[in-house]
């Protein structure tokens, strides 16, 4: 499969582009998430189409998220649409598809994960059966989007086994409360449960293999978000770089901010044939996947943090204001690096597979 | 100095009753301004005549050695004047300058802050395009500065502006003296990438000075601009300002999240203790230097270079550290803390000068190596393109 | 191109019979040469009048394709003369020197080399100093150059001079076709800091040239080593000349000195498979879009960019583990191949463009940032300083 | 203690830079030795006045080291000079120091020594004591000018504990191979011993606290010299960065160069306050030595790979050949790094220190 983005891919990433920047935050709520999922058919991107999705690829998806990068958007794209609506399909639970897929591919049900590596689990969700019926105990934090969450699929420690189970909570036995994020961009919350009911998805022990196989999907999620959000800041330092003078001539004619950009440069075209190839990895089920997606994950979160602190120190002081979007980026690529796996935990599982024999 | 170090002693014992009941971070500061001055101690370096002690840098070096931790943190709003606006008046401005303005500030009567940069003129501050035109009622300032510290509280800045644009751009400068209590002057707080507000704009619309406020020769206020910001470089290189994550904490932090087995963190570790060491060393070195007679150069650069270098550094890992679990957190989490560390620590490589700027600094000034053959020296202002060139 | 895989396939198959028995690297090289011809596969994409195949790029990827691991190692001794020498010939000289040098070439009977670096030259080659004069007996060279691989044994160069010193730099400038079969050729191998030679000095001292031996326009030889450049950083971005310590030597030698479980060796192995990777990546994205008609860019660049980083990584990879426990040998131990990589690694941010000059081709050329405003290009040659000036 | 350099070692430094750049390899060999000897009396530096030496500090064998580093000197002051000088003073053996330290002081004898993190010990090397005849049998690798010295001082296996003894390698039991380098001026041989006979030098298992101490010794003297040769390698790049003109202008005017250089220099100035630091410490006997020596030896090993690199690549093509100087510092400071243990066993050891509670 090809490296290169294809007609459709480009013109999907410059619309979904253009229309995320019309809707800047703090105007983009929820009628611009109705136009993704209606209007632009991406909120259920990646769900098969008899469930009524696009039964999009993951290089499909990974454009997407390198435009949301790109311009910032604040939705819960990822919580929703890539965590739910994987974790929904991994758990090969038919009936749990065809109850919430559907919806979720309308953008009507919104959807999050808890689960170890995704959010801060505090020591240990367990799931209790009592005549048939379950309730989840435990807190879990930085939960993306918990807040506005409509349904959690939430890994929990079930006897001996971890298994999936899904919780409404609006239900008694749920609380949330609103955290402050790192990334001004990205909503998180806290979220309790004391004998809160739940529904088991899929079989007992099911999480075993669902929980590394969605990890590996938000890696590479999030490694084009980086991609994109990275790219964003190469052209917001250009361009910078082209307008404002010192010393009687555009900064971009100095050597040392031609030389940065130039650095910029090759991280976003790296980072983005990284993605690009672990996107095809994945699509194809290639044994090369653990190792694509670990070196995505590890080159973009880098990358992007250095992209990200090049384009504020290009802007000089004005970079360190609230009113340039320069933070904004510095904040989400610190924030991103440290989700689904910190980039020296990827370094180190790729190290496994390299020096495996 | 006979009886210097009891008196200082004496000073500081006495201290915390005059500052009880003192609520605000103004009135404090200036409680404290006015026992000092009161107890003969404000300015130990400053002559006798304008209100100061009249001793030499020893007295004030005694006075730093034995003050050290008693100083409250409010009398930082005094720091630009006393520090920056302070010897530049008693070096470059007339007499009747001096006698009006030096005592109250050392009496923390009167704050005053420094207007230089502008939102066009940031690290070719010389490229400055505040106009200041001469009147029969003095002098009339239009502009924006930006980067002011204190200004929302400051009687009185020093504020480069341009007087003549036929000249080349080092040539047509002038320093004044402007009041900050008048209409033409508006002040807009800044808020940076922490959230924080360090700084402000300050907008001037027809602000006035006075005929004689001018500080040093008309058209002369670069070599006045040089001297000083040769001084602030300095104070930034070897201890003022913003700072890294000191190492203890970071240290901590690793114990705290567990991390100290971790062999690569214990290597980042060991490299943000050295980069702090190296840069507490070479300014140990720049110490014995001066008190050797060897005159500052370029070198306390270098002081900068590193703080950049270990701001980075520390901010790698506690980014690493601080949010391995999560990057949410509840108000009161030290997580709080640490996240403004890590923004905060952003500015450590553009304030008080650019890595870039600093690092053709030390290639040219300290190793020779030649200047940039563009040179536009010699061009009009009129005729250089400067600032954001934005349709 | 019906029966190319078929007469392709038949020509390796019956190739080692043919080589067997010819000794020494030269010989070799042009017994295959000669084979090749004679099989009626030189040059598939050379038009068959000049002793071509006449077939288009297609035939000539199919044979890349066909032949990889085949070829003997010796023929790269034709590499310079067929990959750069061979297609400026056929695209700028004129049709006495296309049907006198091409076929010959092709067969492998005369070895060509190129004459553009100078000491004096390298990053700028426009400020080559070395001069070409019309006389009645043809053109008459002096100078010096350098990087010149395969001097030793060629026949003929394409060699810049300069016949114009009044013009500006870019624009005096001449391609000639020089034999180097002749008293004013001196040839000196240059030794380098691994102790091998692979380059040569070469001194021209009243070398004469036919007066027809110019290739293009008299002071039109810019555009022609431009286009040629172009093709050599390609061939080094994508795959030709020298390459980094690869991935999988260095991950036998993570085990090999039993280091396979420490964390950071595991790390840096792992940040040397990413850059060997992405490199590999990016040359397959380049590949691709060349198939979809996109023109080649500064693009290009990066491949080079990377062979660098990567170099110098596995550089210090290899300099941490071959020799951590002793950085002396026995002739026959493998740290002595160990050292030669490590040194030679230095060469990747040098050869074919500083990562310097690469950079600022991508910012310029890729995102569009300003030129340096400090420009010589209309500065006549004989004004402009150039090269080392020591006293 | 100052960190400033003292107007004495100031003097000391230039007269010695001077001297060894006159006799420039391949013109350095015995005469230039008892120069040094006999009219700087730099070889007996360290050794104390009684024993015919100049009582000198470890500040002072820094200001030494890093003008041999500067010039590149080949000769045989490290292993003799410090190492053998410093192993006899450690050993607190008054019989063996009156017996070799007038000679080494005056340069009429050369010692190495042989131990772990200063050479390569193949497996082990054994001591066996036989009515009063003790005898060593091993094998160590990469031996610092083990070809020329005419005593070697050996750490070995002494039942239970490691000893350290002298062995004259003229007498029968030792051979001596000469090795090939990675740092082109500096000796190594390979030293086998079969029985060969050896004198015991202070009391067994007297090498537990001499072997330690001696490779901070090491650290502090090799450091010293790496800052040296960086420092050379700051002035060579300098100064070929203003003679040499490309598009018109030196290249030391384009930003890219300058910053290059700008970074050795607070590498050079770095570097030596870390040295300066670590001496004073060491002649303080302060607790602070143990990580002031690993902080030398990371940062200045560290520096001078880096400056090393950074004039071969001003010097361009140049660089890269046999003539210029380039290639011996890189050689050099490649080598080096890897002496008396790598940067990144200092840098845990240093973590060590800086993490004890």
């Amino acid at each position: 499969m090809s490296l290169l983005i294809t007609a459709e891919q480009r013109m999907l990433q410059d619309g979904l582009e253009q229309l995320l920047t019309r809707h800047a935050p703090p105007d983009s709520g929820a009628e611009l998430w109705h136009q993704l999922a209606d209007e632009l058919g991406v909120v259920g991107l990646c769900i098969p189409e008899e469930f009524g999705g696009a039964g999009g690829t993951f290089t499909d998806l990974a454009v997407v998220m390198e435009a949301m990068g790109r311009t910032l958007y604040p939705g819960p794209y990822l919580s929703s649409a890539v965590l739910a609506v994987h974790a929904l399909l991994l758990s090969e639970d038919v009936a749990a598809q065809g109850d919430h897929l559907p919806n979720l591919a309308r953008g009507r049900l919104l959807g999050t994960v808890i689960a170890e590596d995704l959010c801060e689990i505090d020591g240990r969700i367990l799931a209790t059966s009592n005549s048939g019926r379950v309730t989840l105990s435990g807190t879990a934090s930085s939960v993306l989007d918990g807040l506005s969450a409509d349904l959690l699929f939430v890994v929990a420690e079930d006897g001996e086994q971890q298994s999936l189970f899904s919780v409404d909570p609006s239900t008694a036995g749920t609380t949330r409360i609103p955290l402050t994020s790192l990334d001004l961009r990205r909503d998180a919350a806290r979220v309790t449960f004391a004998e809160a009911p739940a529904q088991r998805i899929g079989p007992p022990g099911a999480a075993a293999e669902i929980v590394p196989r969605l990890r590996q999907i938000a890696s590479l999620a999030i490694a084009a978000e980086q991609v994109g959000g990275a790219s964003r800041c190469l052209d917001d330092a250009c361009e910078y770089a082209k307008v404002r003078y010192q010393f009687g001539r555009p900064i971009g004619s100095f050597q040392a901010v031609k030389h940065a950009c130039a650095d910029m440069y090759q991280h976003v075209r790296s980072g983005h044939v990284a993605v690009r190839h672990a996107a095809r990895c994945l699509d194809a089920g290639s044994p090369e996947s653990p190792s694509a997606i670990a070196m995505a994950k590890v080159y973009c979160a880098e990358a992007y943090i250095a992209c990200a602190a090049a384009n504020l120190q290009i802007h000089g002081g004005m970079g360190f204001t609230w009113e340039e979007n320069c933070h904004l980026h510095y904040r989400r690529a610190r924030a991103s690096a440290m989700w689904a796996g910190a980039p020296d935990r990827h370094r180190q599982w790729l190290a496994d597979q390299l020096l495996a024999r | 100095m006979p009886g210097l170090s009891e008196r200082i002693e004496r000073f500081f014992e006495e201290l915390p009753p005059l500052l009880s009941g003192v609520e605000g971070m103004v009135a404090r500061g200036k409680a404290y301004r006015k026992a000092l001055c009161e107890a003969g101690l404000a300015g130990l370096d400053v002559p006798a005549g304008y209100g100061g002690g009249g001793y030499g840098p020893p007295a004030k070096a005694l006075f730093a050695k034995l003050s050290r931790g008693r100083i409250p943190a409010e009398d930082d709003i005094f720091t630009i004047g006393l520090g920056m606006a302070l010897p530049t008046l008693l070096e470059f401005a007339a007499e009747h300058l001096r006698r009006r303005y030096v005592e109250p500030a050392l009496r923390g009567e009167e704050i005053w802050c420094q207007m230089y940069s502008e939102p066009g003129a940031g690290s070719d501050l010389a490229g400055l395009q505040t106009r200041a035109l001469r009147t029969a009622g003095g002098w009339v300032l239009n502009g924006q500065k930006i980067w002011t510290s204190r200004a929302e509280i400051a009687q009185f800045a020093i504020c480069l502006a341009r007087t003549d644009v036929d000249a080349p751009k080092h040539k047509g400068i002038t320093m004044f003296v402007v009041p900050m209590d008048q209409p033409g002057v508006t002040v807009r707080p800044i808020r940076q990438i922490t959230g924080a507000c360090e700084f402000n704009e300050v907008f001037l619309d027809d602000a006035v000075v006075p005929e004689d406020h001018v500080v040093g020769e008309v058209n002369g206020g670069w070599p006045v601009a040089v001297a000083l910001m040769q001084n602030e470089r300095s104070a930034i290189g070897s201890g003022g300002g913003r700072r890294p994550v000191p190492f203890e904490k970071l240290r901590d932090l690793v114990h705290d999240r567990g991390r100290a087995a971790d062999p690569r963190v214990r290597g980042d570790l060991a490299d943000c203790y050295i980069g702090q060491r190296l840069a507490e060393l070479l300014s140990e070195l720049e110490a014995e230097s001066v008190d050797a007679g060897t005159p500052l150069g370029a070198e306390t650069s270098l002081g900068k270079l590193w703080r950049s270098t270990n701001g980075r550094a520390a901010a790698a890992l506690v980014g690493e550290l601080a949010f391995a679990t999560g990057t949410a957190w509840q108000t009161g989490d030290d997580r709080e803390d640490w996240a403004y560390a890590v923004l905060d620590a952003c500015a450590l490589s553009l304030g008080g000068g650019t890595d870039e700027v600093q690092k053709n600094g030390i290639a040219e000034k300290v190793l020779g190596l030649p200047r940039d053959p563009y040179r536009t020296d010699k061009v009009p202002f009129r005729d250089l393109t400067v600032g954001t060139q934005r349709d």
